[in-house]
């Protein structure tokens, strides 16, 4: 069967062929998953987060199970620009040639290293189709979350990544305060916010009465934090006209048809990708059959479609 | 470089699971093309159904295959949630497995090799010693537990024919009593080898590989981790390097030199 | 087997004979449990919200499922102080009696209906062994969590009700800026907090476009929202010394001890108490096996003892 | 007024649990105590293990008990989850259910009687219908379905021999094609009754309240509402009243008085 719905959209500028994307830090930097499918098949990958120059990331255990959801403490590990772009750039490259946008994240302890990360994506990356600045990552002491932290500390980050490159620009947001940051960051010139990170949560070892992971909070992602994601992503449409992508714990078409109805323009499909290698393909499928179902022609009459 | 993924994922459906000691179990899968692809010292991640709040699958090394039977064997305890469910899963159920995960044993000729297990260490330890054997070289076989009803291993080790075994107990409830390092201290005194391999808990590993250091024997352990892809897209597994900064158990591992490991 | 833990706290004045309270509005008020067990063995109850005069609450339906948890958009259903007392008074001056301390929740939609319900309270329930101001409500449109979601409008509402009444109070807290608000609260005299309220989500029946409740967003609970709200008692433990009561997604002993860890003083079983109604007694014999195994002979020494 | 509680907790396991239409299953449960309370229209929740993610007990009305059994007969539509896991609990599998919850029937000695029952709203109409028979009145019953292959109940309506029977499918498939509340009207022009009982979709109940009052006769339903504990401690399950305001569907009824609910 044909689809008869047109499935394209325009998240800020990265023109891409469904709604799809995947969310930074749970699809690796995309070829782990060629082994299940066509990763050329979703509309857009995140990469993860990269910084300027390496972070050696947490010691372990980084992850522990919770209720429908997992909680992590990578922190951001990854081997800096040049090594990333050397082991992973013509894949990418190649990956955009297939019709998959291929959005870079960017990560920094500091302004200074957002910037310096970005000039070098900028320069190194001719293929990116745009860029998501990580201003949430709970799991770093420096940078990550603390940048995001207030309106006033994201928008200082935009005004200083957005002269680096022309191409777009999403900002990664945490779970907190998003209507007014998610105003501050389209002030300063973002092209498209996603939103959100992981809630920091906290799992304690009673027998050792320490925590389950190396530090004392982490994020937590997955089922758990779907409605929570759902509902700030209504906040932020509602605060914004900028296109936004939605995360948290998408399982589903129809998991990821709550985002779309609450106002967002993609989904990012994060944890499912690591316990089910095949999700965001079958997401894809099934927010297809969905836009069908709803009788629509084109899957863009259904963005901030949900009535209150 | 471009990278090319050699991870899929495989329907199974269960041929035999039964306890084979108390709160282990051996279960015996099908899963033909994975079963042709699996090299000793991989593992396979698992999604055991029944409760859809744990969302994790379950990383199992394996015994065997059989190739012909399309068929793996594996040897596990039930230790939480996830593997008192996979304990319950009867013959002719059935779900998912990705796999073959990471690098395998590093396994070529050579002299007479060591083999050390702890508790369910010992499936990728049996698995290399087979391989080994395969291989024409001699092995010895350490196979420790915690107690005799917790032990599995020693007729498949014995089975094994170019093999010594020798068995250890916590308590002495059965073969020798104490722990795998002191019968590998033995060993060591009596005969040269040429590799170390081992699998258990992971200070029983530290104690095997600070050994083998001293005998200036080569030694490959195979490693645990928290894991939740299991394919190097997630950063979750990650082991500290002696010379700093971390490998992926999954994906560089689970086997690693051990002498590059931060114990 | 007698144990050999002292379990009993004081939560801010409220000598409670054990760490286990019930969580406002999951727990009717109190009888309906004494079917399953004799509600005096527990350290305390908390009562539903109740204004002075009758609210009605929402449409149906107030209820949906999530995974691990449920989202409710209840609003606040009450008689009013006088109605509530007439029917429920004797019972609860009984339930003192039996050694199970009584915490009366007050709601208002304005600071004036908090001193007011306050004040019905404090004349027509001498058995209270203190009350719960409750300015976390995610399910009303006046009053409710818009009355906490500031550190100024939480101190307002505790500078009016503070001369109200000798008796404790305790300040129920949304799950938002929690050192903030916290510090703001014990500075106007709070005895002590409780946190958290549920946590606002959205569920979206993407068939229909409408929201799964009656209204867009409404409050999530259950052990989804557990390690947040452990997390979220950590902070509000660093923040101030008044005692803290751990509520959010207790179905076991261990929960309740991961609160107590990071510095709860009591606990309170929420949405547990309406799927396994003898949740909290066994919560309670658990808790009391874990302190024991850990070697105290008085629970007050793991009030806090986490390690980091 | 010292409230006093009910409502207990029990265990039961499963004496047979099969397939009786499509989609549409009929279990009979053993559990003596709750037995041995049930009033017709009470209503019990039930904990259907297998999945921890779904946390909430399904609530369930029944179609009869064995006292001297100690059984309960439940009859239920899969309509989502946690009926289809309830569907797959086989004879001898056990779990704990919640009960007696609510006000049943309000039944006394009168004359004739209508029970208005659509799909699996049958099993309460029926416990309505025995009852009343047993209380030595008339009752005629009128059982709809959305298609044959979906009806449950009529052999039981039968069996009670003081009534008449109906049978309504919308498309046609089986008995008379078309509405419950046709043939409610039907038979209002040909008899006096003296009480409706009614349980079904709520605009087929909506449409039986209107008759009835229409005709003069006292009409009572059985609600349904997204529930949680079922014992009245969480307000989560409220009945819109015509004179305003809210009712607890799991205390006030879940059997109303028609003409009381907004519909
Ligand atoms: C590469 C690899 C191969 C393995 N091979 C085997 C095997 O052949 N036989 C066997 O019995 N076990 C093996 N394990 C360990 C097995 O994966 C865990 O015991 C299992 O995941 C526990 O799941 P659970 O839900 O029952 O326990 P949980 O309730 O989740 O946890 C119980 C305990 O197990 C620990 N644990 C949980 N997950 C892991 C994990 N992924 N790695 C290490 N410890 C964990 C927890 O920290 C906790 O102490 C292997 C692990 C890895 C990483
Ligand atoms: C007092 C009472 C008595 C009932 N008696 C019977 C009975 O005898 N036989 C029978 O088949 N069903 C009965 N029901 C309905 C039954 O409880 C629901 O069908 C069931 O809970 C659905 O659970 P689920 O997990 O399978 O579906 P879900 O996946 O949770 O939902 C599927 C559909 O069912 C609806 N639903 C879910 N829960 C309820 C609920 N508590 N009440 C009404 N609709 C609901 C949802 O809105 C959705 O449309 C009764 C309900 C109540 C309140
Ligand atoms: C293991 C792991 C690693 C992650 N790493 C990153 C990261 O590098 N950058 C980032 O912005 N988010 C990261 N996230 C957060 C996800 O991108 C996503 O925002 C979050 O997990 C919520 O979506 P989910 O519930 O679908 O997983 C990570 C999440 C997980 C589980
Ligand atoms: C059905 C329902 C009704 C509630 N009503 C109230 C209320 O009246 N007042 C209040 O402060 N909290 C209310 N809450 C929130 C709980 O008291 C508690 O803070 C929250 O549910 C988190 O705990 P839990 O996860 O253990 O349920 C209600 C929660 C539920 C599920
Ligand atoms: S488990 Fe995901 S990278 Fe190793
Ligand atoms: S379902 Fe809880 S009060 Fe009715």
């Amino acid at each position: 069967m044909v689809s008869k719905v047109s499935m394209a959209v325009d998240l800020g500028g990265i023109r891409m062929k469904n709604p799809v994307n995947t969310a930074s830090g749970t699809f690796g930097n995309g070829w782990q998953f060629e082994g299940f499918y066509s990763v050329g098949d979703l509309g857009a990958i995140t990469t993860k987060g990269c910084a300027a120059e390496a972070w050696d990331g947490n010691p372990a255990p980084r992850m522990c199970e919770l209720p429908s959801g997992i909680m992590n403490s990578v922190g951001l590990q990854n081997p800096g620009v040049r090594a990333f772009i050397a082991s992973y750039g013509e894949y990418l490259a190649g990956l955009e040639e297939r019709g998959c946008r291929v959005i870079c994240q960017v990560a920094g302890h500091s302004i200074e290293e957002y910037v310096r990360a970005l000039e070098l994506f900028e320069e190194l990356a001719p293929f990116a189709s745009g860029f998501e600045i990580n201003i949430s990552c709970p799991n770093v002491s420096k940078g990550g979350a603390a940048m995001g932290a207030t309106a006033a500390a994201a928008a200082e980050v935009m005004a200083a990544v957005r002269p680096v490159t022309k191409r777009p620009i999403v900002v990664k947001m945490a779970p907190h305060d998003v209507g007014e940051i998610a105003r501050a960051l389209e002030a300063e010139g973002a092209d498209a916010l996603s939103l959100i990170n992981t809630i920091p949560g906290m799992a304690i070892d009673v027998r050792t009465r320490r925590s389950k992971l190396s530090r004392p909070t982490a994020g937590i992602s997955g089922p758990a934090i779907h409605a929570i994601a759902v509902r700030m992503v209504w906040e932020a449409h509602r605060a914004v006209s900028i296109p936004l992508c939605g995360i948290g714990g998408v399982t589903s078409g129809e998991d990821a048809a709550e985002f779309i109805l609450a106002g967002a323009t993609a989904v990012s499909v994060g944890t499912a990708n690591l316990v089910d290698p095949t999700a965001a393909p079958r997401v894809e499928r099934e927010l297809e059959a969905w836009a069908e179902s709803q009788g629509v022609s084109d899957i863009n009459e259904l963005i901030g479609a949900f009535e209150c | 470089m471009q990278p090319s993924a050699k991870v899929h994922l495989y329907d199974f459906h269960v041929c035999s699971n039964e306890a084979v000691g108390r709160d282990v179990f051996r279960m015996v899968m099908e899963s033909p093309e994975l079963a042709g692809k699996l090299a000793p010292g991989q593992f396979m991640n698992i999604a055991v159904p029944g409760d859809a709040s744990h969302i994790v699958r379950i990383p199992l090394s394996f015994a065997g295959t059989d190739v012909d039977d399309g068929t793996i064997e594996l040897v596990y305890a039930v230790v939480g949630e996830g593997t008192r469910r996979l304990s319950k899963m009867g013959a002719g159920s059935g779900s998912t497995v990705v796999g073959p995960c990471g690098n395998g044993w590093r396994i070529g000729p050579g002299g007479r090799a060591l083999a050390v297990a702890g508790g369910v260490g010992a499936p990728p330890v049996i698995a290399a010693a087979r391989a080994l054997v395969e291989s024409g070289r001699d092995v010895d076989v350490i196979l420790g537990a915690q107690t005799k009803d917790r032990l599995w291993g020693e007729k498949d080790a014995c089975d094994l024919s170019a093999s010594d075994v020798v068995v250890t107990t916590d308590d002495g409830s059965y073969g020798r009593r104490g722990f795998t390092t002191q019968a590998m201290e033995d060993l060591l005194a009596q005969r040269d080898y040429d590799l170390v391999v081992t699998c258990g808990p992971s200070v029983m590993m530290a104690g095997v590989a600070r050994l083998a250091q001293d005998a200036h024997v080569a030694c490959q352990a195979s490693l645990e981790r928290m894991m939740t892809c299991g394919f190097g897209a997630c950063s979750t597994c990650n082991v500290a390097m002696r010379a700093g900064g971390y490998k992926s158990c999954c994906m560089d591992g689970p086997v690693f030199d051990a002498q590059e490991v931060a114990w």
